[in-house]
């Protein structure tokens, strides 16, 4: 997807941007990137409009049909959350206080900013082999004694890696784990259905007598797995009266 | 008298001819080596430096080793192939400034101040180049590897000590190299800190110079 | 007049740059390219090494090429090491990781881990860096020998403890766990494991590589 897409934020063809989506190092770069084109100290940015900004570019990008990475879309929620807690009135405000949000967001944005900055700073320095030579046919001199093998910390643990790496893959004996099988559930819950009558919890369901905690996780999946199914084939009928509110089974009527 | 200054003269040849002819930098004591013992080494550093400072060929120290170079201003007179240094992607680049001005730290750390992870090869590359060594492991759960730069990162980029950093100082002083908590707290020290979030970040070692 | 000074010495500067740098003695007419078009060179060449005649880095012409060379007379005080940057073979390099990372381990455990059996002499050689030692026996039948890094091992990869290595887990995320194919493909330039306990007779293609 190398596609270019031009986004209008201000309404103002001057102030176009031309955005690539690939090119963006995530939703912070972006940003920083949004922040930057507010023209004025980063301590001073506007939070509001940057969000507003951000917001206005994923649904553009979104209108071009760019799939859009899963974190920038977990970033433009996060905004619009922010947007609104930042709009509320200050009482109304749970903690941590929208505004603590936003200074937040805002110290990210200077950090990432300052080592944008320092990096851009030390490339711009004389560098070796650019700027500045080193001798070209130095002659070499009696050194200490301990320095005669030319092997770095990185040889070493790329060595190790390269063993690793090629270790003929073995046989596995994967330990058996306590596991109590979907099938066995599927059993389980179809035959204790016949005598259940009414709605009946899906715990009670569970095999009897469970010590292992393994076993137990095991068991409580397998029989939601196979309520699932039996309620999919129209045999059973399930309900819950909340989120994470006790789940309730019963054969279909 | 004059036997001083001939020693010194004999002795600064020395040095010269060995700091030439090593195929890298090397160390005050390694220097020394060369000499008579308890000659004074700095000082005829200091001076050989100091008659070189206007020549073609200086004699700088970065990280405590020493070395000739071409001098800087010449660069362009003297740069050959149009692209002999690799160009680092951005994400390497960003990410040895984060090491440089925050080492050591550790590799969530960087991703924290770049708010993406890193991808498998960045650190390889800082390291393959010479410019980036694990440096210990920070003590908290799960020990993460610490990373910080190497005496040939100083060398590349011709600073005697991480100190010489640009901006290091005005980075500091704005506080922009501190975790965002710790300035959280700085920031707003007229509510009291109520969750007294224990951050581990040290500062110690931050500015140990010395030479591997 | 005064012009005519500086330029001597901004050109001097660029030639005692240029034959610092090149990697082989240059011409005059070499040397030429990096000056202005129509600059006398032979007087700049001649004064250059006038000035650097008493020091200990002399500028010398040898069959109408020109190059730096250290004072002859410091000659013995520089004698250098013929074999002083030797790189360790690949054999002994997985020696010694394998060695760091599974310490104290016998010869057979470390062929096991590596696959390939290895030369007496590839121990030899860390135990004459001075980065293994014999660390007791391992009190199965047969009491083998074991081997274990030392100090010195520390020293020189600049570790504080043997719990500094990074693990497997963060090898793989600096992108140094090869995939198998590349590895393998290594491999195949290397002896199959054979019979073990053939000390005698498997040395030839270990030994070699060590060399320059």
């Amino acid at each position: 997807m190398t596609e270019i897409v031009s986004i209008d934020f201000n309404g103002n063809e001057s102030e176009r941007l031309n955005l690539d989506i690939e090119g963006w190092e995530g939703p912070l770069d972006v940003l920083l990137h949004l922040a930057r084109a507010q023209k004025v100290d980063l301590a001073r940015i506007s939070i509001l409009e940057l969000v507003e900004q951000y917001l206005v570019f994923i649904a553009d990008a979104k209108k071009l049909r760019l799939e859009l990475a899963a974190d920038y879309l977990v970033m433009a929620a996060w905004l619009a959350y922010l947007k609104s807690c930042l709009l509320l009135p200050k009482e109304e405000q749970e903690e941590p206080s929208a505004e603590e949000l936003a200074l937040r967001l805002q110290l990210r944005l200077q950090r990432l900013d300052a080592m944008r900055e320092a990096g851009a700073r030390l490339m711009a320095r004389d560098q070796i082999g650019r700027d500045v030579l080193m001798r070209g046919a130095p002659e070499g001199v009696r050194v200490v004694k301990n320095a005669s093998w030319d092997c770095e910390l990185y040889d070493l643990l790329k060595a190790y890696g390269a063993i690793k790496g090629r270790q003929v893959p073995r046989e596995y004996a994967v330990r058996r784990r306590p596991v109590f099988s979907l099938e066995e559930a599927l059993d389980r819950l179809e035959s204790m259905l016949g005598t259940a009558l009414d709605w009946t919890v899906l715990s009670s369901f569970l095999p009897d007598g469970i010590t292992d905690d393994d076993f137990r996780r095991s068991s409580v999946a397998s029989s939601f797995v196979a309520a699932l199914e039996l309620t999919r084939l129209g045999k059973t009928e399930l309900s819950q009266a909340d989120s994470f509110a006790p789940l309730f089974l019963r054969k279909r009527q | 008298m004059s036997d001083a200054i001939d020693d010194d003269l004999r002795f600064q040849r020395i040095i010269e001819a060995t700091l030439f002819a090593a195929d890298k930098p090397l160390t005050r004591e390694q220097i020394a080596e060369f000499l008579p013992e308890g000659t004074p080494v700095q000082p005829l550093l200091d001076a050989l430096a100091e008659s070189y400072a206007p020549r073609g060929i200086n004699l700088v120290q970065r990280g405590g080793k020493w070395h000739f170079q071409t001098a800087a201003d010449l660069g362009d007179i003297l740069r050959r192939d149009e692209d002999q240094t690799r160009k680092l992607s951005r994400a390497a680049l960003e990410t040895l400034a984060i090491i440089a001005y925050h080492e050591p730290v550790t590799r969530a750390q960087i991703e924290e101040i770049r708010g993406v992870s890193i991808s498998k090869g960045t650190i390889d590359v800082l390291m393959e180049a010479g410019w980036v060594r694990p440096a210990g492991r920070r003590e908290v759960p799960g020990r993460p590897l610490l990373y910080a730069t190497t005496q040939g990162f100083l060398v590349h980029f011709g600073l005697a000590t991480r100190r010489d950093l640009p901006g290091l100082a005005e980075l500091k002083a704005a506080g922009l190299l501190e975790p965002i908590d710790a300035a959280m707290n700085q920031l707003q020290f007229e509510k009291p800190p109520e969750t007294p979030e224990v951050d581990e970040t040290d500062t110690e070692e931050e500015m140990d110079d010395e030479a591997l």
